[in-house]
C-alpha cells in the first residue's frame, strides 16, 4: 500500500506540470497529500535515487523523476548501484529479484 | 477494407534519446535504416491509419485502474509525455480517428474486454516508433495498449486474443489498416542493469515468432521465469503476440542486433504476412 | 471455499439522501426490511468477503480509461466520495482483502479481461448497498464494476461471462465469498424524467432473470432499444446478468416495488441458488 | 472532444478537494485549463445546470455539481427542464433522445 502512495506521488509529479511546480514550491504539502512513511517522505524530500529504487519504485517512473531531477543517465544508473550498496536489495515491487547492477554497455565504461 | 500492414518494431527511450552517445555508430545507422524501411513498407501499403500495440510505462496508467487492453478514441493524441529534451523528440500533435477507433473498440469488444480513452498522452513507447514509421505525423494513429508493467500482467493466450479481435475489427472496417506491435524482448530497462541483453532467449523467442508457434509462444506465460530470463523488458513481449495473432501468416524477421546495448533492448524490425 | 450467496439489489442515492422525502412510508420500510432481511442471508452464510458488483458513476472510471471491467486490490477503500450530507451516509473507510483480490482478479483474467485498482472511492452505487448489507463495515469487500455508463458499453454476453469468471475464480479460494450485483433495471436517474419506471418492462426482465434465461437476456443487448424503453439506467442490467451468470441457479425475486418513484428507480431485491 | 473535456472538468471537480479550492478561488484560471467553447466555459462561469444538461452532460455528473452548488434535488430537476424549453433538446451524450421532462414523483407534485 505505502509503495502504491509512494509510485503514485512520482506518477503524478511526471505527468502534471501543477504537481512539478508544487514540487518546487511546497515540496512538504505535496508530500504530505499522500500516506508514506517516514522513510519514503525522506527519499523524496532527498531525491534519493538509490533509496527510491531499493524502495521499490519501478525503473520506468523513477527515470522519469530523475531525469526531472536534472541527473544525467550513467549517474542515475549509478544512484541505483549506490542504493543497493547502502540499504541492500530491492525490497519490493517487480525488482525484488534484479540483478546486481553491473554496466551492461561500453558507452558508460567510456566515460 | 482491411488489415494491409502488420510488422513489430523495438521501442526505448534510448533509440532517440540517448543516440549521441553510440559508439557502435554504424550499427546504429543500419537499425535506423531497417526502420525507414518498414516506414516505406508501411507506406507503400496505403495504409489509412496505423494501430500501434504498445506496453506504455505508467504514462497514462496506473495501478489505480490499469487496464489489460485499452484502445484510444480521440481525433488528437499529444506526446512525448517525457521531457522532449530528454528523448529529443519535440513534443507534438499526432492525427487520431475517433470514429474509426470507436467502430474497431466496438468490434473488439465483442471477444475481448478492452478499456477505452478518449485522451492518451503517448509515451517514448509509442512516440518513438512514430518518430521512424510515421516522422511527418500525417497518417491517423489509434493507440493500443497491454499491460506489460504492473502485475497481475495481461495473460499471453489474452494478447494473442486481443490481437485475433484487432484482427476482425480491422477486416470489417472499409479503412485500410497498418498495425504495428513495438516492445522489446529481453532488457532491463532503467534498472541498474540497463544495457543487459540475452542475445540467445531473444532469437529463441523471435524463431517462434517468426514461424506463428502459437503453443510455443504460451510457454513464456511464466512470468517470474520470464523476468528472471529477460528482465522486466520481457514481459512486453505481449505486444509482440498480439501483432503475431493480428496477422495471421509467417514473419520475415527484417533486422535483429545486441550490439547496441546503449539502447538497452535489442533492436528488432519483422514483418508479418496477413493471413 | 467457494461462493457461497449470490444476489441482487437496488442502488440509486435516493434510497438513503431522499428517504425524509419519501411519502409513502409503508412501501419505504417494507423495502428497507428486505434489505435487512438480505444482510441476515449473507451473514447466514458465513461469507468471509463480499464481492459488489457495481455500475458506479463516473467516480473512479471517466472517459479517460474507461475499463469494461475493473477490480479492486486494496486492503481499504474509501467512501462515498458524494458529500455525506447529501447521500446521508458518513464517509468511511470500508475494508478490503488486497490478497483475496489478487487472487481472485488473476484467475478472472485467464478468461476475462479485468482492469485492477489499488484504490477505489466508492460512490452510492456501492455505499448504498453497503449501507444495508454490512452497516458496521466489517466485512471485507471487493469492488468490481462494470462499464454501464459511457458508450460502447460491456457488451452483454461479456458482462455474463465475466459473472461465469468471477465464479470460477470464488470456487478456487479457500475463503467463503458472498457476492451482489447492484444496478437498476428501467430507470431514468438523474435527468428530468427522474421517478420514470418502466414497470412492465422490468417484471418481464426480472422473470427471464430469475429463470435464468440467458438467451433471453441477451436480447436486451441493444442499446438504443433499452435506451428508449428503460432509460439509461437500464444498462446497469449488466450487473444482474453478471450475478445471475456467477450463481448458476434460478432466482427468486424476494422483493420489487415501482411504488417509490422518489428513489427513482424500481426497488428490486432478489437471491439465486448456487448451482 | 468538447463535451469530452466540459464533462471532465465536472468529474475532476467532483472529485478532487483541490479542484474544489480552485474553483470558488480561481474559477477562470481552472476554466481555462480545458479546452471549452465559449458557451460550455459560460456555462460553468454561470452554474448553469439547463445548460450544461442541454450540452450534454450525463446526469451522474451533474447532479453531484449541481449538489456542490447547493441546489436541491427538485430545483435541479427544474433546471434542466427550463434549459430543455430555453436552449431546445439535449445536443449531445447519452441523453441526446431524452424524454420530455414531466414529474415522476408525488413527492415532487406536493411540494
Ligand atoms: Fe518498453
Ligand atoms: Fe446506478
Amino acid at each position: 500500500m505505502s509503495l502504491y502512495q509512494l509510485q503514485k506521488f512520482l506518477y503524478v509529479l511526471n505527468r502534471e506540470p501543477a504537481a512539478q511546480r508544487r514540487y518546487r514550491d511546497d515540496l512538504d504539502g505535496l508530500i504530505a497529500d499522500y500516506e508514506l512513511t517516514d522513510e519514503e517522505a525522506r527519499a523524496l524530500r532527498d531525491g534519493d535515487i538509490g533509496l527510491l529504487y531499493v524502495l521499490g519504485v519501478n525503473g520506468q517512473i523513477l527515470m522519469h523523476y530523475a531525469a526531472f531531477l536534472g541527473i544525467a543517465w550513467f549517474d542515475y544508473l549509478d544512484f541505483m548501484r549506490e542504493g543497493i550498496e547502502r540499504h541492500g536489495p530491492v525490497r519490493a515491487g517487480v525488482y525484488a529479484m534484479t540483478g546486481g547492477g553491473a554496466s551492461f554497455t561500453e558507452e558508460e565504461g567510456a566515460r | 477494407m482491411s488489415l494491409v500492414y502488420a510488422g513489430v518494431l523495438s521501442h526505448a527511450p534510448g533509440i532517440t534519446g540517448r543516440a549521441d552517445l553510440v559508439k557502435n555508430v554504424a550499427r546504429r545507422d543500419e537499425f535506423y535504416r531497417m526502420l525507414d524501411h518498414q516506414r516505406e513498407e508501411i507506406e507503400a501499403s496505403g495504409a489509412e491509419a496505423l494501430v500501434v500495440i504498445a506496453a506504455e510505462h505508467f504514462a497514462n496508467f496506473f495501478m489505480n485502474n490499469m487496464p489489460a487492453f485499452c484502445i484510444g478514441m480521440s481525433d488528437a493524441y499529444e506526446g512525448p509525455i517525457e521531457d522532449p529534451g530528454w528523448l529529443k523528440i519535440a513534443r507534438t500533435r499526432v492525427p487520431g480517428n475517433a470514429d474509426l477507433s470507436k467502430r474497431v473498440i466496438t468490434a473488439v469488444m465483442q471477444t475481448v474486454d478492452c478499456a477505452y480513452a478518449e485522451e492518451w498522452k503517448f509515451d517514448h513507447g509509442i512516440m518513438v516508433p512514430l518518430h521512424f514509421l510515421t516522422p511527418r505525423y500525417d497518417m491517423a494513429v489509434i493507440p493500443a495498449n497491454i499491460n506489460c508493467q504492473g502485475p497481475p500482467l495481461t495473460p499471453l493466450a489474452r494478447a494473442w486474443a486481443f490481437g485475433e479481435a484487432l484482427r476482425r475489427a480491422c477486416d470489417a472496417q472499409p479503412e485500410k489498416i497498418a498495425l504495428v506491435g513495438t516492445g522489446g524482448i529481453s532488457h532491463w530497462p532503467a534498472t541498474p542493469d540497463s544495457g543487459k541483453i540475452n542475445e540467445a532467449w531473444d532469437r529463441e523467442f523471435l524463431d517462434h515468432l517468426m514461424a506463428q508457434d502459437r503453443d510455443a509462444l504460451m510457454r513464456y506465460d511464466d512470468d517470474v521465469q520470464t523476468y528472471r530470463d529477460a528482465g522486466q523488458g520481457g514481459f512486453e513481449i505481449r505486444t509482440y503476440l498480439a501483432a503475431a495473432a493480428a496477422a495471421g501468416g509467417p514473419g520475415e524477421l527484417q533486422y535483429y542486433t545486441a550490439e547496441l546495448p546503449i539502447f538497452a533492448v535489442g533492436c528488432t524490425v519483422a514483418r508479418f504476412a496477413i493471413d
